[in-house]
């Protein structure tokens, strides 16, 4: 920046500025590189480029999103991702089993119950190895009471988008709770590192169960409160209902998964669809909704705190007696093999791909994050709308930027 | 740079029950362990010095275009290196007069205390419990720490929440440098105080005091949102401290060679 | 079920259109290094069964990896393959936006290979005396994998003299 | 010359500021005591006073000025440390509560440290227009107050145009934000300012519309008129007459003070704090200001124009007359004669023992001077409790302040209460509010209200 060189902008070819192009810029300093790219800075008239992050209040973390707007119409938009790049994948290759449980917990960090199953389930699929049953009712307890805490910050956050200062905090309300729980469960309150290969860390204890039962008393009765707030809110229903609808074709070609796919009619879930642990044996229905626009995919998620209560309270009934974990060596060499695993998370489809050679390390482990493709589908329903109502579609596919980047 | 000696200096006390402990046995130095020239080890923290000020270039990889970024000429941290030049290492000992500056001093970083502006800006996972630390069950609001600022042109403090990779490092020093004087930065979280579990990796910078000044470390993986109050309660004692010196924090690593 | 890079387009028609297969779902699409050849491997569902067809186009050379792009069928898969790209530096044909997208646009080596060291893992090697956060230099022995780092590459002057960027061994970023 | 330069250079900034405040100061002192002790500031101001004499008119309006520009700081404090509370509350929340007793200080802390910080002017702006800005939205939201009825006799300006002036002043405040938005060098800011402007323009007319309803009621646009026509008991507001006016009145009020949820030109989750994002320092504490000025000046014209101003909703001296009571508030301390140098001597301290003796026979473990303490601020709160009342039954014009204050700041609150409960709406939901229906119900309400006027107080009509 100390350099005194004036220069033509690259935004507006009349203005010159005194400093030179940086990274900052809109537009980058090197020529483009691809079809695409080259579409996209290719600037009619009156339109104009405008930097929506890496540090934006309704990023949802720190993604970068360079859109082209005529007057506040979006015209198209560029989203730049990998400042939350943290290489796991690498880290998980040169670590054993063991470490890439933890290094993976943060990937999804709202729900990491779910990301450091990933390690688990692959390790444990090339392992053949099987989980003892209360093992796996306890697995399924805290993924259930995970999901709750993700969906109770989804509402408030797409509330938060659009203005709204109070739902945002009734969400953390119900997320403080269940994660206070899980931290009496864990030890942690936000990477949990609980999950191990061939069972769970340690087993329920009184603490959280008797925290599970003061917050299951009155859990729906909240959730229909919150639910008040918002759905009889004229604002907000107009705001979101018929924005960014995603069609079934739309959806199967940029490969949705979870609530935003199943809002366009879908049932596809995984519990359902490649049955995993002890789902087989609960009792619960997939909602879907038909519309496929924000509104739709915010009901949806109500909907879905309503299945997960009943599930936990299914888990709970039924919960056996047992070990919690399985004999495993210390040192755990893996057979060599491949083996792909899958999940269904609060924002869709979680999966991993494991390859091992035998070590003691994975060879190769490769999380795919659904809200990486939740993200890239957004992209194509943003062109047309209003910059107030981009904030609205993001918020309403719920990105998580750790799963994004890794 | 003039070195104060009027300054207190923290010795590191190794007493127990009032006797001084012995030397503690060293373990044998690995080969691992050695620099291998002596300007390869970090400045440290000695007991009677300050540390010299590092400057740090903003930029945190190399272009392949050289005429990309500014000629490849990475920027520097500007106020940095006034500092160095300047002579402006104020004591605030100038005789009777003393009292009207420290005084008046003293009573604005009271009131600075009691109203931190946070920036709104979450990296990673630490930036749910920095959230967390805002809304209704721990209130920061209590403490005057709350209105979140989206635009670092408002903001006191950066709340460094979060891991961060070598792409962020260039967007980040740039809010930091976008805020107004008198500013103050928090790492929360073991990333950003050390590289944490992603010390190895290859896009991350391990710990932000590479690249900025850093007030408070809270550790923590991610610390509890009681944690994040408690490291802006000592911020607060900080400031309060300082009376007045805020500009005078160094960049460059704060863990010692042997560490 | 292994093919190899010429048959992608026509084998992913036949199981995505043939209503025998219905293959209509991309679960996954990753790149794999096996240290001597790179693979992609796609997961592929569809209703009719409840596991996964997994497609493994197997023998892309090391040196230039190519393999034709499945966007023409799955929009999403555009991404997956920036992804792929980005981190074993495959080249999709027919993906009109093969950019990097997690490194920097300028970054020029490929960190999921298997030649492509952590720093720490340099230091682990016998004999040397290379501290991973501080002092990336290679010592001569260990020359023959590069350890390929650009992180605080640039700022060399007060760091440690031997953070070094080594070029790929193919020379330059090929998409350019 | 380096013994001045020296110690300057190693001045901090606070230290920079302070001393020629210190200096100054003093001498003003040493002014003030030449000036008496050589006999030419009495006759100075005695001319003085001549001169203020003379021109009574434009010695009022300096006067007022300067009184409103110094009453709006504390105002705002005010509102904002209410707006922090209210929302807390909402928020299920505690609020501040380190600053002072409950927080109250909290507010004012957040001014002064906003005084405090580095104020710079980023590269590449206007720099007269980007410096020009809040002072324009300041002060465009100061100048309203002047015609503001506070109480009887309670005012800056009465004039005849007050409403007319009201809302050209007012006006002027969006031109600040344009310019801000302007000049900033920032595409966030360009859109905050256009937006502001956008909505600016749509809301002004069923702001003015709903009011024409109120003018044609009392024929006049003098604000003390239309107050005074609302004279008597809650009954005679124009709120009853004009409830519809009302309601378009508030939503507009809300869009033209940029309130939730209409508060598009700051919208913090989509332009990332519209035209101030690239303002620190004072000059966004100006635009903060403002904000908080503006809420309170829509509230207080709403109390003036629909809530009767300073009327109290029922008068309490027919309840008075019916309990047969009469208060004499007519003191005269000259009556006491000796008495009063007892009261004055003695009373206060048996007052105080009177009060702290129970707290320190209750609170076994309060040290006698803590319960001193406690029983003194006691008392001191009886007491002002007791001379409020009095001042209340003596002066007219402290009742008005009283009663405009509640009703001004129960509006406020409201407005508070809206904006931690609703989201925001979107800018073409918020013009197509205001084209299709605001200004169709505020022409409906205008039609109805002639059609009203002329058949009501028609002579030939049987009813009158």
């Amino acid at each position: 920046m100390t350099t005194e060189q004036t220069v033509r902008s690259l935004d507006d070819p009349d203005l010159f500025v005194e400093t030179p192009g940086t990274i900052y810029d809109a537009i980058p300093p090197l020529p483009p590189r691809t079809e695409r790219e080259a579409e996209f800075y290719t600037m009619r008239d009156g339109e104009m480029l405008i930097n929506l992050g890496p540090q934006h209040p309704s990023t949802h973390g720190v993604l970068r999103v360079v859109l082209k707007i005529d007057g506040e119409r979006v015209v198209d938009l560029d989203p730049v991702l990998g400042y939350l790049h943290r290489g796991v994948e690498k880290i998980c290759e040169n670590g054993d089993w063991h470490h890439a449980i933890s290094n993976c917990d943060p990937l999804e960090y709202i729900a990491a119950m779910f990301s450091e199953a990933m390690p688990v389930m692959v390790a444990e699929k090339l392992l053949d190895l099987g989980v003892p049953r209360r093992a796996e009712y306890i697995r399924v307890l805290a993924w259930e009471l995970n999901r709750i805490s993700s969906h109770a910050l989804f509402v408030g956050w797409l509330a938060l988008d659009l203005g709204g200062l109070t739902p945002i905090l009734y969400g953390f309300i119900e997320r403080d709770e269940i994660v206070e729980m899980l931290a009496a469960l864990t030890g942690q309150r936000l990477l949990f590192n609980y999950l191990r290969i061939g069972g769970v860390n340690g087993d329920l204890n009184h603490d959280f169960l008797s925290r599970l039962g003061d917050w299951m008393g009155n859990a729906l009765k909240r959730i229909e409160d919150q639910q008040k707030l918002l759905n009889s809110n004229e604002i907000f229903v107009a705001r979101t209902r018929g924005l960014g609808v995603i069609d079934r074709d739309l959806a199967r070609r940029t490969l949705l998964s979870g609530p935003v796919l199943r809002a366009t009619g879908i049932p596809y879930d995984v519990r359902r669809a490649h049955p995993y642990s002890v789902y087989p044996e609960l009792e619960f229905t997939i909602p879907t909704r038909e519309e496929g626009d924000s509104y739709a995919r915010y009901l949806l998620h109500l909907d879905e705190i309503k299945q997960s209560i009943h599930i936990i309270d299914q888990v709970l009934h039924r919960m056996p007696d047992g070990p919690v974990m399985a004999k495993v060596p210390r040192l755990m060499r893996v057979p060599p093999g491949r083996a792909y695993v899958s999940i269904e998370s609060p924002r869709g489809q979680y999966s991993a791909y494991g390859m091992s050679d035998g070590s003691d390390q994975p060879f190769r482990l490769r999380i795919h994050d659904p809200s990486f493709f939740n993200l890239q589908a957004v992209g194509l329903l943003m062109p047309g709308n209003l910059v107030a109502d981009t904030m609205a579609i993001m918020a309403s596919v719920d990105p998580i930027m750790g799963g994004v980047d890794k | 740079m003039e070195v104060n000696d009027d300054r207190p200096v923290i010795q590191p006390s190794v007493t127990s029950g009032g006797q001084p402990l012995e030397p503690r046995h060293e373990p044998p130095a690995m080969a691992a362990d050695q620099p291998s020239s002596p300007q390869d080890g970090l400045s440290t923290t000695r007991d009677d010095s300050l540390v010299e000020p590092i400057i740090v270039a903003n930029s945190t990889w190399t272009p392949a275009d050289p005429t990309a970024y500014n000629g490849g000429q990475p920027p520097q941290i500007t106020h940095l290196r006034e500092l160095e030049l300047g002579d402006k290492s104020d004591n605030a000992r100038w005789g009777a007069l003393d009292i009207i500056p420290t005084k008046a001093d003293y009573v604005l970083d009271l009131i600075r205390i009691n109203s931190l502006w946070p920036l709104l800006s979450g990296l990673a996972c630490c930036a749910m419990e920095m959230m967390s630390a805002a809304t209704s069950r721990n209130d920061m609001d209590r403490f005057g720490m709350f209105p979140f600022r989206a635009s670092p042109r408002q903001a006191d403090v950066l709340i460094v929440a979060g891991t961060l990779t070598t792409k962020m490092a260039g967007p980040l020093i740039r809010l930091w440098e976008q805020m107004p004087e008198p500013k103050w930065c928090v790492a929360m979280g073991d990333c950003t105080t050390s590289g944490g579990r992603y010390k190895r990796s290859y896009a991350t910078v391990e710990g932000i005091d590479r690249i900025m000044p850093v007030d408070v470390y809270v550790p923590g993986c991610p610390p509890r949102p009681e944690g994040l109050i408690y490291g802006m309660m000592k911020l607060q004692q900080l400031i309060k401290e300082r009376r007045g010196h805020w500009p005078e924090r160094h960049v460059g690593p704060t863990v010692p060679v042997g560490v | 079920m292994r093919i190899s890079p010429t048959d992608v387009a026509q084998v992913m028609t036949l199981l995505h259109d043939d209503p025998e297969f219905r293959f209509l779902i991309l679960s996954d699409l990753c790149g794999v290094d096996t240290g001597s050849v790179m693979q992609v491997v796609y997961h592929l569902w569809s209703d009719a069964t409840p596991d996964w067809l997994r497609v493994i186009v197997d023998g892309l050379p090391r040196e230039d990896p190519r393999a034709p792009s499945v966007t023409f069928l799955w929009n999403g898969a555009e991404w997956a393959e920036r992804e792929a790209y980005d981190m074993f530096g495959i080249i999709f044909e027919g993906n009109r936006d093969l950019r990097r997208i997690y490194m920097p646009p300028d970054y020029q080596s490929f960190p999921l290979r298997k030649d492509f060291l952590l720093a720490d893992d340099a230091a682990r090697s016998p004999g040397q005396g290379v501290r991973h956060m501080e002092q990336t230099f290679q010592p001569a022995e260990y020359r023959r994998t590069p350890v390929l780092r650009q992180g605080l590459g640039s700022d060399a002057g007060h760091m440690a003299p031997g953070i070094q960027t080594a070029e790929l061994a193919s020379g330059e970023d090929p998409a350019r | 010359m380096s013994i001045i330069t020296r110690p300057w250079g190693r001045l901090t900034l606070a230290g920079k500021i302070m001393l020629p405040l210190v200096a100054l100061l003093v001498l003003l002192t040493v002014l003030l005591l030449v000036g008496f002790a050589s006999g030419a500031l009495p006759f100075l101001l005695g001319l003085g006073g001549q001169l203020v004499g003379d021109n009574i008119d434009i010695a009022r309006f300096a006067a007022a000025a300067t009184a409103l520009l110094l009453f709006t700081v504390p105002t705002a404090f005010v509102i904002i440390l209410m707006e922090m509370k209210l929302i807390a509350f909402v928020n299920l929340r505690v609020g501040p509560n380190r600053q002072g007793p409950w927080g109250i200080l909290s507010s004012t802390l957040h001014g002064f440290k906003v005084l405090a910080k580095e104020d710079f002017t980023p590269t590449g702006v206007d720099v007269p227009v980007f410096t020009l800005a809040p002072v324009v939205t300041y002060l465009g939201a100061v100048m309203t107050i002047m015609v503001i009825p506070f109480a009887p006799g309670l005012f800056g300006l009465d004039m005849n145009i007050a409403l007319l002036y009201f809302f050209a002043v007012a006006g002027l405040g969006v031109i600040g934000l344009m310019m801000a938005g302007w000049s900033s060098f920032n595409k966030y800011s360009l859109l905050g300012g256009l937006r502001a402007a956008a909505g600016i323009i749509s809301y002004e007319i069923p702001l003015i519309l709903a009011v024409v309803g109120v003018v044609m009621l009392a024929g006049t646009m003098s604000l003390n008129q239309i107050v005074a026509n609302q004279a008597g008991t809650f009954a005679d507001w124009y709120v009853f007459q004009q409830p519809l006016g009302l309601i378009i009145f508030f939503i507009a009020a809300a869009a033209e003070t940029g309130r939730t949820p209409f508060d598009l030109n700051e919208a913090d989750s989509e332009i990332v704090a519209g035209f101030a994002t690239e303002y620190s320092g004072m000059r966004f504490g100006f635009f903060f200001f403002a904000e908080y000025v503006n809420l309170f000046i829509m509230s207080a014209l709403t109390t003036t124009l629909f809530l009767g101003g300073w009327n109290a909703p029922l008068d309490a001296q027919p309840v008075l007359d019916f309990f047969n009571v009469t208060l004499n508030t007519a003191l005269d301390p000259g009556a006491l004669g000796m008495g009063l140098l007892f009261l004055v001597a003695l009373g206060p301290p048996l007052l105080i023992l009177l009060f702290t003796l129970p707290i320190w026979m209750l609170k076994s473990d309060w040290s006698f001077l803590k319960s001193l303490v406690v029983g003194f601020l006691l008392f001191n709160l009886v007491v002002m409790l007791f001379v409020g009342i009095w001042a209340y039954m003596t002066f007219p014009f402290v009742a008005g302040l009283f009663w405009f204050m509640a009703k001004t700041f129960t509006l406020v609150a409201l407005f508070v209460i809206m904006r931690g409960t609703l989201p925001r709406v979107r800018m073409d939901q918020l013009m197509g509010f205001a084209w299709k229906w605001l200004i169709s119900a505020a022409l409906l309400n205008l039609l109805i209200t002639a059609a009203a006027i002329v058949v009501l107080r028609d002579p030939s009509m049987p009813w009158n």
